[in-house]
């Protein structure tokens, strides 16, 4: 009897710690958003500054007077880079808390755990972060670069301005690099390139000891063709992978890098005097020269006390996911999922490098490519910046997803419409 | 009809350029104003051509980012930072020019392409410098970025040469320049010759590179040069590869040393070893945030400094430890596993809720940055730093365990606590003091980690594995073993790491760990006898 | 023979959990289901598959117990051996997806077909068949625990040095499983899984026979624990926790005993991959981390190892204690986490359960202690009277 | 030593020829020949780091010896079993150090020690017989434990620990008995005690007794063999033995 009375109270307690402890608190006539970051454990590092940014954008939302007359409310998880905890907190968040609609994840795991459950019960995610693409759902609005509005003007980039011919595509050993480096092939083939031209090396999460792979570089650039190095390296491996490059003497101007993943943020835990000329291709950088930026660094200073805190791309688009959703939300006149979805396509909202983007019909957004070199400052000098891409859900260089589009307009409602066969439903076999 | 009017653009735009190509440097250097990228390229080629040593400092500074053009007037300036104003410098003469809002000024931007230019400019510009190393460095960047243009300034500054390395350097970067000037056969083969016998990657890049427009005669010359640099870097591959290894090895020995002794001489399974390299990684980001702010010329004795404060703070927090929670669990080693990996939780969130999640910047000094050759090896000074600080705590422990009095006290407790005890060693301090040694050391670790990888909370977590492989692969209780385990698993790993990949050779190396304590249950040290069982 | 097997499992506690957990296993559903969502009685579907989430959590727990609190092998890789179970699930459920993936492609899962995969490898062959997977679910994690424990048991790796190479174990597979080539989905793993025999894994009613079937199969694998744990054969696993040589030297063969209860418990361990999986909708490499495996420990220690309740209560209790921080203060987690760890290592050394039962049974030694005493002191009088005849 | 050899051959229970061992270059056992006849009570005694314990690993399958012989029943070669054959085959070791299961009950430590199959299957599903219970019951009575049977080991007096252990290798119905040091600890009325015991012990099966207690061993009025440095220094009578001047130089002192 003890036993049963003990386990009893064990459920209990667990399904009271999960019904909804906000719910307490929360006031009638608020609008709850779910902030789904991970606040501890490995991704912390990078996925606390969303957090941070998703609560002074809506203390400012609700100093501008709310939503619909309401006031926003954040609530706040932590999936604690875990990634069933991921799904567990979106549906907490969606059948708990009732919230509207969702801002969060960083990886593509995460992304892909809570995706089924957004499908299920209905609700919306605003993801953030540069993606590999090859995903197009219903549900999620994908406010982070595609392959084609990062990778490709890159490489574009650094075959047309530094004369590039021969390429390293080094990346983590995961998903986004590994999509991203087919895709890259691909096009660099269909550019002419030949393979032996290329040469692709993957690495394990947070590398360290990058001195084996740095010589292959090296030896890999000593065939008399400018060569460099597309690096879809991961977060943390990328601080020792740019120390050994400085140490080695790997200068921008014999071997640039062009990282996809290394944004002000990664940077700050660097000395970028020996990175000076390194590139990164993002849709934004803390440097770029519009009032628009200027302001929202301002609040963000203001916001985190700290003069110092940096600004980058994924904070961006926070920023733009959230803007259109408000603006949805104001246009539909409520929060309903299904209103909101047929609202947002078509938003326009004032993104941070003095354009608007807008909401397509696959779910993702337009945005200009920015090119940017490393400063010493640990900032980036834009060195180029293209007219607004339109984010490419299903990659043209890929033989399985260039006849897929998406359009989640009605009829067609569809986020793998096969423009060959006329169905939607992939191959449609 | 916008496409007439461009190109008509670019028409005045190019006779633009070619009008100033005419006129004085001040003209070239004002024209960089208004230039983008493709036609600063062009300038700066000009600007070179005109072998006016005048102009280094405007091209230095531009290379430096310090070049502005004032927005009202297009004229060009150095300028330095004067509180928030920028102080204008006249580019060529030198002469203060007053000082000007930033708003006014423009940034001259420059790319990699247009820094590879500056360097050969620069390098053919400073060519005849008095002084001996600027002389050096110009005929280094001439060689590697070789030119035509600078052929001519090389040559005359050859003819002046006195310094015999200088001369050497000086030769080669003429070879260099010969190769992709059009100058006559025989010239090149002897350029080819002398780029061969300098030998190594920069030697094959440039002789690749220039073989695409060399005249046909000259493919054997070139193909025999790269043959025979190559069969000599086969041979330095190898010791490379060997360095590596014991470099990997020697990092991997500063992450386990500590814990061979927290977890080797007393037993305790330290999950909370990691968070001790962590926090004295951390310490090291203090120490040179102190300096930064107050002392920036200590600089680079910043981790001279952080070393004893690492080792302070971190055998501080060990003491704790031991003496909070440790002593409890004496003689139940697997119970230290949790309790220390509940350590471990806490002081990770600590200095997440303290530093924030994010990397800080823990910056190289000077004496170790960049890597020099030895032979066919390339050495990086940080490397060589690393291995020769963690044997000198390694050989430094060693010394401190069998030479003295509290070494002794040490190895007599953990050999017979009972015996040690009634003969009157304070058995409880020398386990707090034991434990407090492992962690200062595992923070003096996080110095020189904090060197080449992040200083993050995490950054404890991907030690913790690799040490633990490497005191039990080693043989617990041996500080030998240690040594000898941390330099084979590197070694091992460098080795599988070219044929197989990093992540496929990283897989390999813990499957033969664990084939390997099947062999030997007790490492590769292990001591033989019936008294361990007991 | 059986029959006595079960029979002497079925005492007591145990049987007082089973019927809790048959019980739970009926009414939570039932809650779920037949109740309208505004009733105080009803629970909804969240709430039941973190429950069943929980219950997958508590398995794993025990089985870590048969091996840590009965046998003294501390393994910290018994992640390893759910992941494989909850991979072999995966594997199933992602063939039932059929030409539903994004791709269209009835053939291959989506990962393959956006890597380029031409062909399913040969280790996919057969997931596409129910049984086959759940014979998989039992047979690859035993294999696994077959293969290692024969050679560590028998090369007598004891001790810290075994829960190192398990350790070392998992992490290998963590770093192969991370790898793209080798076929399981890369970091991001399986997800998105449409249906399991048929039914849609995210209807309700999917759902609650999910988490009835963990409830069952929790109760079922504690009555299999319970009846090894009170032969002989759990006598002898006893012994080889607290005295291994005696064991050996009274002619049992300890490798033999160990291996037995190593892959049974990598098996129950499987089984809580396999249920665990279509209830989160997700597996991926993260479920190998060491990390993961060292809090399974905890769940075991809070709870009370060497008890067959108290690993179940004790996951339960962190997961979810883990839930709550998480969502009510998130910055906390890791320092309540970090503080029970200390704390029940420090002052609860048996678990909660262990610490009760001691308590009683303490109560209870006393007495017979007492009455031992008495008897003995009976049998020294008679020694005495006879001696003094 | 060959002349005793060949005499003893034909009989011998035990026969060790020999057997050297030797761990990081300390020769623990060196060139040590012994031979232990059927139903014989032998007595070994020797100095701290003699061999004595060496020696009974070795003969149990604990420690593989670097060279010699080691044969069981004159055929069986021990030095390729391990030690759960070896134990099956017939000869039990009680420790130096009493090592009982103190998670047990008396009763059980009994039932897991009792001479049953012991395969994995075999224990799962194993039910005490009538004869075993009966089989436990005499060996309480002979042990003097009945009275404690319930009691868990742990809270078991150090000698009724022994006594346990003793009991255990009795349900084990060995051939031969090896036991190390058992009355260290023990009071005296215990020590005498187990001498009866083991005496009692010794008229079904061969007993060898590692000890130091001089006392005990004249108790005991057997045969003696006095080891040193990893060999047999003296062998015979108690008397004999410790008149040796051999002996009395390194292990009885001046």
């Amino acid at each position: 009897m003890n036993f049963k009375a003990r386990l009893g109270g064990a459920m209990l307690a667990a399904i009271m710690s999960t019904t909804s402890f906000h719910g307490a608190f929360a006031a009638e006539d608020t609008i709850k958003i779910g902030v789904l970051h991970s606040l501890s454990g490995t991704m912390a590092i990078s996925e606390t500054t969303l957090k941070d940014v998703m609560l002074m954008l809506v203390e400012e939302q609700n100093k501008k007077g709310g939503v619909l007359g309401k006031k926003l409310e954040a609530v706040v998880v932590d999936p604690a880079s875990d990634w069933p905890l991921f799904a567990e907190k979106a549906r907490q968040l969606i059948s708990q808390d009732k919230v509207a609609a969702v801002f969060g994840c960083w990886t593509s795991s995460s992304r892909k755990s809570v995706l089924p459950v957004f499908e299920e019960l209905n609700s919306i995610l605003f993801y953030p972060v540069q993606y590999e693409g090859e995903e197009s759902s219903r549900n999620i609005f994908y406010t982070g670069a595609a392959p084609n509005q990062q990778a490709i003007p890159a490489v574009d980039y650094l075959a047309e301005k530094e004369g590039v011919q021969r390429w390293v595509l080094a990346g983590t050993d995961y998903v986004y690099p590994q999509t991203t480096n087919k895709i890259l092939k691909a096009y660099l083939m269909s550019k002419g390139v030949k393979a032996e031209d290329i040469m692709i090396n993957y690495t394990p999460f947070g590398h360290s000891d990058w001195q084996t792979i740095v010589t292959d570089i090296k030896k890999f650039g000593s065939a008399g063709k400018k060569t460099a190095v597309v690096s879809t390296i991961n977060g943390d491996a990328n601080v020792p992978f740019y120390k050994e490059l400085a140490n080695q003497g790997i200068k921008a101007e014999d071997i640039p890098v062009v990282a996809f993943s290394v944004g002000e943020e990664e940077l700050a835990g660097l000395d970028t005097t020996p990175l000076v000329g390194h590139l990164a291709a993002w849709n934004y950088f803390q440097s770029v020269d519009a009032p628009v930026n200027a302001e929202f660094i301002k609040e963000w200073h203001a916001f985190t006390k700290n003069d110092k805190r940096v600004t980058n791309d994924p904070m961006e688009a926070a920023y733009i996911g959230f803007n259109a959703w408000v603006k949805a939300v104001e246009a539909a006149g409520t929060t309903d999922t299904d209103k909101v979805l047929d609202s947002i396509i078509g938003v326009s909202v004032p993104n941070l490098s003095g354009g608007t983007s807008t909401v397509m019909p696959n779910h993702h957004i337009t945005k200009p490519v920015l090119i940017g070199e490393i400063q010493s400052n640990g900032q980036f000098e834009i060195v180029q910046q293209t007219p607004s891409v339109v984010g490419d859900e299903w990659s043209d260089y890929l033989p399985d997803s260039k006849n897929l589009i998406s359009d989640w307009r009605k009829p067609m409602s569809c986020g793998n419409f096969n423009v060959a066969t006329g169905k939607c439903g992939g191959k449609g076999s | 009809m916008l496409r007439f009017f461009l190109s008509i653009l670019l028409m005045i735009l190019a006779l633009a350029t070619q009008s100033v190509a005419q006129s004085d440097p001040k003209a070239l250097i004002d024209a960089l104003g208004k230039a983008d990228f493709k036609q600063a390229e062009d300038l700066l080629g000009q600007i070179a051509a005109s072998a006016d040593p005048r102009v280094v400092p405007a091209l230095e500074a531009f290379n430096d980012g310090d070049l502005y053009v004032r927005k009202s007037d297009g004229a060009v300036f150095i300028t330095r930072a004067s509180g928030a104003n920028l102080a204008l410098i006249d580019p060529l003469s030198g002469a203060a020019a007053g000082e000007a809002p930033k708003g006014a000024m423009t940034k001259l931007k420059i790319n990699n392409s247009l820094r590879r230019v500056l360097r050969s400019a620069l390098g053919g510009l400073t060519l005849l410098s008095p002084d001996r190393n600027v002389r050096l460095s110009a005929a280094d960047a001439v060689l590697r970025s070789p030119s035509a243009e600078n052929l001519e300034l090389v040559e005359a500054a050859l003819a002046k040469e006195t310094d015999r390395e200088v001369k050497a350097r000086m030769e080669e970067a003429r070879a260099a320049s010969v190769l992709s000037s059009d100058r006559p056969v025989d010239q090149k083969r002897a350029a080819i010759e002398t780029i061969g016998s300098i030998g190594g990657r920069d030697a094959i890049s440039i002789l690749m590179s220039a073989s695409a427009s060399l005249d046909a005669s000259l493919k054997p010359d070139v193909d025999r040069a790269i043959s025979k640099i190559q069969s000599s870097l086969a041979f330095w591959d190898l010791g490379q590869n060997v360095w590596y290894g014991i470099s990997l090895g020697s990092v991997l020995l500063l992450a386990a040393i500590g814990l061979a002794i927290t977890f080797g001489v007393m037993g305790i399974i330290n999950m909370a070893h990691g968070e001790m390299v962590m926090i004295g990684a951390y310490a090291t980001f203090m120490v040179q945030e102190v300096i930064r702010t107050s002392a920036p010329q200590l600089f680079d004795w910043s981790l001279a400094i952080a070393v004893p404060v690492a080792f302070l703070v971190t055998g501080a927090i060990g003491l704790v430890i031991e003496r909070g929670v440790i002593r409890f669990l004496y003689g139940r080693p697997l119970e230290t596993l949790l309790a220390t990996w509940g350590v471990s939780l806490i002081l990770q969130q600590t200095v997440r809720s303290i530093f924030g999640p994010t990397n800080r910047e823990v910056g190289n000094p000077s004496w170790m940055s960049g890597s020099f050759a030895l032979g066919g090896l390339s050495i990086t000074w940080n490397r060589l730093w690393i291995v020769a600080f963690s044997l000198s705590i390694f050989f430094g422990l060693l010394i401190l365990m069998k030479r003295s009095a509290f070494g002794l006290q040490m190895r007599a407790v953990t050999q017979n606590r009972r015996m040690a005890s009634s003969m009157g060693i304070r058995t409880a301090w020398v386990d707090a003091f034991t434990f407090a040694l492992g962690s200062g050391i595992a923070g003096i670790a996080g110095v020189a980690l904090s060197q080449i990888d992040n200083v993050s909370p995490n950054l404890g977590q991907s030690y913790i594995i690799d040490s633990f492989m490497v005191v039990v692969f080693g043989g617990v209780g041996n500080l030998w073993g240690t040594l000898v385990g941390a330099l084979s698993l590197g070694v091992l790993n460098k080795f599988l790491e070219p044929s197989v990949g990093a992540v496929l050779g990283k897989i390999l190396v813990l499957v033969l760990i664990i084939l390997f304590i099947q062999k030997r249950p007790r490492g590769l040290f292990a001591l033989k006898g019936r008294a361990i069982e007991a | 023979m059986i029959s006595s097997f079960f029979l002497r499992a079925l005492e007591g506690r145990i049987l007082a959990a089973v019927a809790v957990l048959l019980a739970v296993a009926l009414l939570v559903p039932a809650a779920n289901l037949l109740t309208a969502p505004d009733s105080a009685l009803h629970i909804p579907t969240y709430a039941v598959s973190l429950m069943g989430k929980y219950l997958c959590y508590a398995l794993l727990a025990l089985a870590l117990d048969l091996v840590w609190g009965y046998c003294g092998i501390l393994s910290l890789g018994h992640g390893a051996f759910f992941a494989l179970g909850g991979y072999a699930m995966g594997m199933y459920l992602m063939r039932q997806i059929g030409s539903r993936g994004v791709y269209g492609n009835p053939d291959l899962p989506d990962f393959m077909v956006f890597l380029n995969w031409k062909e399913l490898p040969w280790f996919w062959h057969g997931m596409d068949m129910f049984w086959f997977a759940v014979l998989m679910v039992l047979v690859v994690p035993g294999l696994l625990a077959f293969i290692f424990g024969w050679f560590a048991f028998r090369s007598r790796v004891n001790g810290v040095y075994l829960s190192i190479i398990t350790q070392a174990m998992t992490y290998a597979l963590l770093l192969a499983f991370f790898r793209n080539d080798m076929g399981f989905g890369g970091n991001n793993g399986l997800t998105d899984y449409k249906e399991i025999l048929g039914f849609s894994v995210q209807a309700d009613g999917t759902r609650a026979v999910l988490f009835a079937l963990s409830a069952i199969m929790l109760s079922l694998c504690l009555v299999i624990s319970s009846g090894i744990v009170r032969s002989k054969f759990g006598k002898v696993l006893v012994g080889v926790r607290d005295a291994e040589s005696r064991v050996r030297f009274l002619g049992f063969r300890v490798e033999n005993i160990k291996l037995f209860t190593f892959v049974v418990s990598a098996m129950m361990a499987g089984i809580a991959g396999a249920l665990f999986v279509p209830q989160v909708g997700i597996i991926n490499p993260g479920e190998f981390a060491p990390a993961n495996s060292i809090e399974v420990v905890v769940w075991t220690a809070v709870g009370g190892r060497g008890t067959l309740i108290g690993p179940i209560i004790g996951a339960i209790l962190v997961n979810g204690g883990k839930s709550f921080f998480t969502g009510a203060f998130p910055e906390a987690w890791l320092y309540a986490l970090g503080a029970l760890f200390i704390g029940v290592t420090l002052f609860l050394p048996k678990g909660i359960v262990g610490t009760i039962q001691h308590r009683f049974a303490g109560r209870r030694a006393a007495k017979a202690a007492d009455e031992a005493e008495k008897s003995a002191a009976d049998t020294a009088v008679a020694n005495q009277i006879q001696a003094a005849e | 030593m060959s002349q005793l050899v060949s005499e003893t051959r034909p009989a011998s229970l035990l026969y060790l020829d020999g057997v050297s061992v030797s761990f990081d270059g300390f020769k623990a056992l060196n060139s040590l020949s012994f031979v232990v006849e059927p139903g014989e009570l032998r007595a070994i005694i020797g100095p701290n780091g003699a061999g004595k314990t060496t020696m009974m690993d070795i003969i149990t399958g604990k420690t593989r010896p670097d060279s010699g012989t080691v044969l069981f029943e004159d055929t069986i070669d021990l030095t390729r079993k391990d030690e759960a054959d070896i134990a099956q085959l017939g000869i039990g070791r009680k420790f130096q150090k009493p090592t009982v299961f103190e998670s047990h009950t008396v009763w059980d430590n009994l039932e897991l020690a009792l001479n049953r199959k012991r395969g994995v299957f075999a224990t799962l599903f194993y039910r005490l017989t009538p004869q075993d219970k009966a089989r436990i019951d005499e060996i309480l009575t002979t042990i003097r434990l009945t009275h404690r049977r319930d009691e868990l080991a742990a809270n078991l007096s150090h000698g009724q620990k022994q006594w346990l252990e003793i009991g255990m290798l009795l349900a084990q119905e060995p051939k031969l008995l090896l036991v190390d040091e058992p009355v260290a600890g023990m009071t005296d009325a215990e020590t005498a005690e187990t001498a009866i015991l083991l005496r009692e012990i010794a008229k079904t099966r061969s007993v060898v007794v590692v000890e130091h207690d001089m006392g005990f061993i004249r108790d005991l009025g057997v045969k003696v063999t006095c080891l040193a440095e990893g060999s047999v220094l003296a062998e015979g009578s108690i008397d004999f033995v410790s008149s040796d001047p051999k002996v009395i130089e390194n292990y009885l002192g001046r």
